[in-house]
């Protein structure tokens, strides 16, 4: 940890705020947003998070933008001023922000000296996490064992929240009551042919090797960064990215924004099953180490890792269609048909 | 004493409200329905006068029906002053239902159903009251009485009615939501009970300037007994039907506020609290003024309706003026004018409805030789005007006289000229009426000589409440055992 | 199969479960989810009265998720206060659900899928936040009940998009403000469960972090339940949403919230900490007196019936918090008590305000001419609901007002006192307005004069659910005793 | 130098949510508000990151994680993983509340084709 550097980061970091929320064109705005995510995401980096790192790299730096600039797209690019009542506004909104600033910053003096050992948050719970992560779950990636078994309950509503938004997001924009009919997406047509071919050969190369890349993600997450989230939303980009280098009626014929639904709501039912079953088993909900008794040559410390792995490939499921619901919505205004 | 625990005063209270389920079912057969009133009425006054050998003989008659939290319960208590009062309630109740029967079918009313309806729950509320045990139960009932009476009030459903209701609604809720709801709560929170005791159960708990405090938020409170000023909504309700006037206008309502005055000030404050901070000087005077005023205003009234209501604000007063003298003859008193006045008052206010129906008309002034129209109407107006007056032979004068006793034992010379003041008063207001109906010539008479008396339904109420009220001159017993024995219940 | 140990769990997995059932066989054909829905929160319904009924009998219940201990796993403690809060909730939710068949066809008819889902992952979101005793997973459950809220309340169109911007940004700022304070928490304390930080806490009690962490812990909670001066986004939100939404979110967001401001005061900061160390409890009952004026004040002042009881709802809010804030007995146990008394109460109006939108097809206050005549029964029900706001014994909510008052009177905080009676009295003229606009025939129909209306009643599966709540509501008034002894005196903190 | 060297992450997570919470309330329009909003949650998981941090220690993937000895395990060793953990659920929790809020500023943008907040109230009225 070089603290120079870290100072670096941070500046730059609160510069690109600065400058997403002042500049007046919202385009670059979300550009501009998109690196400070980027920024923040190096600054996690450096801090010995990785896993929050990439996840903040796929998700915040990555198709958050994409959303935006979907969003700019299709709504008005230029930030008009306000009419009446300006100064106003902005002494609310400067006084506001003052008075939690210095309320927070009073709060700093008591805090323990950043990244000391010795602090009540290093030495409290979470020697027990890095203790034990072994030898109760035999996942090396402490993120990971806690994420998905010590407070996989947390993570499994998050996989929720994930599906809410994409469930919301339809139920706003979507124009509804389509039939699977009136998914079919039509023929691959001249429309297609306006992009730049550049662009379509080269996503033809990436998408296979981002989507395998997706998969070890998520199967690897017991041993490295990574998981059920990132794994998903690389999943998810890759569809995007089909959608955007050529266009959304291809992207629906690999995947239909019904079938993501179906995908989204099966891959958290995996999730709370997989807890249920543990239920029905007679252990407590998301006890995994029941499981060994229906896997075949396990342990209960193994049945954990394996829990663990089910619950992942649940989340990884969610996420990528999720994703790719709430860009097709957003993309296309609801009606799912041209994209971008 | 003994105590006797029976579910009767439940049943009492109840029976009428459980009526409205097969009047609301037999609504389109007015005939049953009515058939299902008197039944009510009858079972209803069966029930408490079936409880009256144990009150006389100097016991109480007591009934749990739940406990909603410590202290906190929904409790009957029957006692000699409780038992007068639905007596009288109940009595009249069996009146005004023939006398309404006669009233709303001529006049070929709306919303019958509703009316009997709503009718029964005001009777249940009633006798819910006289029957409370403690404060609770008494506010319940009080509170029950209030949203019951409303449709009744405005009945016609006409802007005059609307504005009526309104007024009616904002005094009467207003009140007891703004005063009485936060001096029980400041009496629960001093004394952690709310039960009714003779003793009082406020003694020794606090201050007197809360004790006074107090003492003010119930008295005016309590709107119903339309205690100046706040007896505003008391004219504007005379829009209702007048079977609706006569019996929760002269009877049910004011009488449940004064009545829950009373109790207040008997069982919770007790009269020997009174009598040490020295408060009955208070009251006399918030009484006194009340009498005075309302009885002048009566006399500028023509609407026949309308000077019987002052007249009620007025009478309504001389009961709490009976507290406020604190003396036993007072007390005494005040109690048997509950059930004196209402008798007499009914009985007016059933002549002027059986004049309204039978002639239309509503002010004095047009009313001159009625008397030799409907006679009957007009004598029993006339002894109904003699015992709200207190002349002998008529109940009134029994309550009167005790009242003036009252004013001596207690030495309040004041309150005596007021009393008989007011009762010149009085007189100088429905003796006119009377006057006029007989005694005028025939160019002066605005109606023809021919008798034509309202309906039977509309005039054997009145000759009845009529009657009984020469009854109750000379045979005031069971309504002076009542009160001797509440009043000694009260240590007084 | 299942024991008893695995109830409190199931009152959260059996809704959650089900949800993403709803969405898959939704998807297949609609007539599935409301049928799915109903079945979903009565088996959750079951499962909370029978946590319920073990809590009464063996007191405090602990569950470990996943089987880890606390503070290293999730637990979920269900205790006196939590029990009667998750029965509350779930019985709103069922009711809502009951009634919210011909207003969802009616108003959504091509989402339904998308409102059952989110419906029933709203009230999983409700009854997770209430039954965790873990700080941080709190968060993540508010967060699933506001965007489900959200979602459900932009479905309303329209007026309905911009107050549900507006809840977002603001939600959001709550939420944040919550996760603040527990990180606030975390680095004081370095744990996440609830009881581990209020042992924890007594050494730091001085600090000025954990000062701030109760500040922003609390600020989310009233952002969250629209404590007035912070009510800004309810009103308009709550009455443009659809009646369906409107009566789950109405009655259960505000209390819910209440109540985690409860749990963040006793079970993680500490009684003697939010009484006795901060030194705010008079300026917060001054608040609240504030926002019981202020939310009768602008009651008054509207036309729109769904908007006057949104504002009678933000001047409730002002009753609960300042009840607890009075740090009496007396008051603690009005203030749950009426959580529990106004969750019902407020569903019972709004139950009421969907059948209004469903026969006339709007919710001006001139929408309700007539209506005795019409819907005796549906009338008679709202009238229940009407009384208990107004806290005419024997409904609910005088019980609980009467608590209030006498904690009012016990701390001597007699602003407050008057607030409420004020309050009351501001009620008793808006529903006494309303009785009056439905007791009158509108205008043209006047001259009919007779019984000729027609008896036009509410469809049964929107009536049963509102009579239901009316009598729920005196039941709950004349149990209210029984309701405090078992279960609110065990949960007012000892000592105050 | 030693306290600005000790807090300064603490510093700046403030400073980056003050900057949210300005964008939040004092801008008007729409988007800019989802922007505030964005940054005001990366600024709580900055905060919550910097929690985690440890001086001298590395990323919390146990090395050699199968085989090795556990009582090689040194909790010196490895930064705290729990706040990494419940910043990835606030991660994911702040970009469904953007998808969302995104969902319903271009809905609005469809309702009353304006993204300024003042101008829709206009045309509200």
């Amino acid at each position: 940890m070089i603290w120079q550097f870290d100072f670096l980061i941070l500046a730059l970091g609160v510069i690109c705020a600065l400058a997403s929320i002042s500049l007046k064109d919202l385009l670059s705005a979300a550009i501009v947003f998109g690196a400070y995510s980027f920024l923040m995401c190096l600054l996690w980096t450096e801090m010995g998070a990785v896993d929050v790192a990439f996840t903040e790299a796929a998700v915040g730096a990555g198709v958050s933008t994409v959303f935006f600039l979907a969003a700019v797209f299709h709504t008005s690019r230029i930030v008009q001023p306000r009419r009446r009542g300006r100064m106003l506004h902005k002494l609310v909104g400067l006084a506001a922000a003052t008075g939690i600033g210095i309320l927070l910053i009073s709060a700093t003096a008591d805090f323990p000296n950043w990244a000391n050992p010795n602090s009540p948050a290093s030495t409290h719970l979470s020697p027990f996490y890095i203790t034990e992560t072994i030898p109760l779950t035999g996942v090396p990636n402490i993120v990971t064992s806690v994420l998905a078994d010590f407070r996989g309950f947390d993570t499994m509503f998050e996989t929720a929240v994930i599906f809410v938004a994409g469930l919301a997001v339809v139920s706003i924009l979507g124009r509804y009551g389509r039939r699977l009919r009136d998914y079919e997406p039509s023929p691959v047509g001249e429309d297609v042919a306006h992009q730049s071919p550049i662009i379509q050969a080269a996503c033809r190369i990436f998408v296979p090797f981002m989507q395998l890349f997706a998969l070890y993600v998520v199967a690897h997450g017991h041993h490295s960064p990574g998981g059920g989230f990132q794994g998903g939303v690389i999943l998810g980009a890759s569809f995007i990215l089909v959608a955007i280098s050529y266009d959304l009626r291809v992207m629906q014929r690999r995947l239909q924004e019904r079938r993501a639904m179906l995908f989204s709501s099966l891959g958290v039912l995996i999730y709370s099953g997989i807890g249920a079953l543990c239920l029905l088993m007679g252990a407590n909900f998301l006890d995994y180490s029941i499981l060994h008794t229906i896997l075949p040559a396990t342990s209960p410390i193994m049945a954990r890792s394996h829990g663990m792995l089910g619950v992942e490939v649940g989340v990884a499921l969610t996420v990528m269609s999720i994703m790719v619901i709430i860009y097709v919505n957003v993309a296309s205004y609801g009606k799912s048909d041209r994209g971008l | 004493m003994e105590t006797v625990v029976s579910i009767k005063p439940l049943l009492a209270s109840l029976v009428s409200l459980v009526a409205v389920i097969p009047i609301v079912m037999s609504g389109k057969r007015p005939n049953l329905r009515e058939g299902w009133t008197f039944l009510a009425g009858v079972i209803k006054f069966g029930l408490i006068i079936s409880m009256l050998p144990v009150i006389l003989a100097g016991g109480t008659i007591q009934y749990n029906l739940w406990q909603v939290m410590p202290g906190l319960a929904i409790a009957f208590k029957v006692d000699g002053m409780g038992m007068l009062f639905a007596i009288v309630a109940s009595t009249l109740w069996l009146a005004t239902s023939a006398y309404s029967i006669g009233y709303m079918r001529s006049q070929n009313e709306h919303s019958q159903t509703r009316y009997f309806s709503f009718f029964a729950v005001a009777l249940s509320a009633t006798i819910g009251v006289a029957f409370a045990a403690n404060l609770f139960t008494l506010y319940l009932f009080y509170e029950m009485l209030s949203l019951a009476t409303y449709p009744l009030v405005t009945h016609h459903q006409d802007g005059e009615a609307r504005a009526s209701g309104r007024k009616y609604l904002t005094y009467i809720l207003g009140t007891s939501i703004g005063l009485v709801l936060p001096a029980m709560l400041m009496v629960f929170h001093l004394t952690g009970t709310l039960d009714f005791s003779g003793a009082g159960i406020l003694a020794g708990t606090t201050s007197k300037t809360v004790i006074i405090c107090l003492l003010l938020m119930f008295v005016f409170g309590f709107a119903k007994a339309g205690i100046m000023p706040l007896q505003g909504w008391l004219p504007a309700a005379m829009v209702a039907p007048t079977p609706v006037s006569a019996l929760l206008h002269a009877v049910a309502v004011v009488k449940v506020g004064v009545f829950s005055i009373f109790r207040v000030l008997t069982f919770i404050f007790g009269v020997e609290l009174l009598r040490t901070l020295d408060l009955g000087g208070v009251l006399c005077v918030i009484a006194s003024i009340t009498i005075l005023v309302a009885s002048l205003i009566a006399l500028s009234q023509d609407g026949l309706k309308r000077r019987l209501a002052f007249s009620t604000i007025g009478q309504l007063s001389y009961i709490v003026l009976g507290v406020a003298l604190l003396s036993p003859s007072g007390l005494t008193g005040g109690l048997l004018h509950i059930a004196m006045h209402a008798f007499g008052k009914i009985t007016l206010f059933f002549c002027a409805g059986a004049i309204f129906v039978a002639t239309g008309k509503k002010n004095i002034s047009e009313m001159v030789g009625i008397g030799k129209r409907m006679p009957v109407t007009m004598i029993a107006f006339l002894i109904g005007s003699m015992s709200v007056i207190g002349i002998p032979p008529t109940g009134g004068f029994i309550s009167k006289w005790h009242l003036l006793l009252g004013t001596l034992e207690a030495n309040r010379i004041p309150m005596l000229v007021v009393l008989l003041s007011s009762s010149l008063l009085n007189a100088a207001y429905f003796l006119p009426v009377f006057y006029r109906a007989f005694f005028c010539t025939d160019e002066e008479s605005m109606f023809e000589a021919k008798v034509v008396e309202a309906p039977i339904w509309c005039v054997a109420p009145l000759v009845m409440t009529a009657a009984i009220s020469v009854g109750l001159f000379f045979y005031p017993q069971p309504f002076l055992d009542l009160a001797r024995m509440a009043v000694r219940s009260m240590g007084g | 199969m299942i024991s008893p140990e695995q109830y409190p769990v199931l009152i959260v997995v059996i809704p959650l479960l089900s949800a993403f059932l709803i969405s898959i066989l939704g998807g297949m054909d609609k007539r599935f989810c409301y049928p799915a829905t109903l079945l979903a929160l009565g088996g959750s319904l079951a499962a909370a009265v029978a946590t319920l009924c073990l809590v009464a009998d063996h007191g405090i219940i602990h569950y470990r998720m996943g089987g880890w201990a606390p503070p290293f796993g999730i637990e979920y403690v269900v205790d006196y206060l939590n029990a009667l809060v998750l029965v509350v909730v779930v019985f709103v939710a069922f009711m809502a659900a009951i009634a919210s068949k011909v207003s969802v066809e009616e108003e959504l008819p091509h989402k339904i899928p998308q409102f059952y889902t989110l419906f029933v992952l709203l009230t999983t979101g409700l009854l997770g936040m209430t039954i965790t005793g873990d700080a941080f997973n709190l968060y993540v459950l508010m967060e699933i009940a506001a965007l489900t809220n959200y979602a459900l309340i932009a479905m309303g169109r329209k007026r309905a998009l911009m107050a549900s911007f507006n809840y977002v940004v603001i939600g959001t700022m709550g939420a944040c403000f919550y996760l603040l304070g527990v990180g606030h928490l975390y680095i004081m304390t370095g744990s996440l469960n609830m009881a581990d930080i209020l042992n924890i806490l007594p050494h730091l009690y001085g600090t000025n972090a954990i000062l701030v962490a109760a500040i922003l812990m609390l600020m989310g909670a009233w952002i969250k339940m629209a404590f007035f001066p912070m009510h800004g986004w309810l009103p308009n939100a709550y009455t443009y949403a659809p009646s369906a939404t409107s009566s789950l979110v109405a009655p259960l967001m505000t209390k819910v919230s209440v109540y985690i401001m409860i749990r963040v005061m006793f079970s993680v900061l500490g009684a003697v900490y939010v009484f006795k160390v901060l030194p705010v409890k008079e300026l917060i009952v001054w608040l609240a007196t504030a926002a019981i004026i202020a939310g009768s004040l602008f009651a008054l002042a509207q036309k729109d019936f769904k908007k006057m009881l949104t504002y009678l709802i933000v001047a409730e809010v002002g009753y609960m918090v300042g009840g607890v804030w009075l740090a009496t007995a007396q008051g603690i146990t009005g203030a749950i008590l009426h959580i529990v008394n106004d969750a019902v109460m407020t569903l019972c109006l709004f139950l009421f305000a969907a059948i209004v939108v469903h026969k006339t097809k709007g919710h001006q206050l001139s929408n309700l001419q007539g209506l005795f005549k019409k819907m005796p029964i549906t009338m008679a029900a709202f009238a229940v609901g009407a009384l208990s706001m107004i806290g005419v014994p024997p409904t609910a909510g005088f019980f609980s007002k009467w608590y209030l008052i006498l904690g009012g009177i016990d701390a001597g905080q007699w602003q407050f006192v008057v607030a409420l009676l004020f309050s009351s009295l501001v009620n008793a003229v808006l529903f006494f307005r309303i009785f009056e606009i439905a007791y009158y025939e509108p205008e043209s129909a006047q001259h009919g004069h007779g019984e000729s209306v027609a008896i036009d009643e509410a469809p049964l599966s929107m009536l049963l659910p509102l009579v239901v709540v009316a009598i729920t509501i005196i039941l709950l008034g004349l149990y209210s005793g029984e309701i405090v002894t078992t279960f609110i005196q065990h949960a007012v903190p000892a000592g105050i | 130098m030693e306290i600005l060297l000790a807090k300064y992450n603490y510093w700046i997570y403030v400073a980056l949510m003050m900057i949210g919470i300005y964008g939040m309330i004092a801008k008007t329009n729409l988007m800019k508000k989802i922007i505030g909003m964005s940054i005001f949650q990366t600024a709580i998981i900055v905060f919550y990151v910097s929690i985690g941090a440890k001086k001298g220690a590395t990323i919390p993937i146990i090395e050699h994680g199968h085989g090795a000895a556990h009582a090689a395990v040194r909790v010196a060793d490895y930064v705290n993983p729990l706040p990494h953990v419940l910043m990835l659920t606030a991660i994911v929790v702040g970009v469904g509340t953007l998808g969302v809020a995104l969902a319903i500023a271009m809905s609005i943008y469809k309702e009353y084709g304006s993204l300024e907040e003042d101008e829709i109230l206009e045309r509200l009225e």
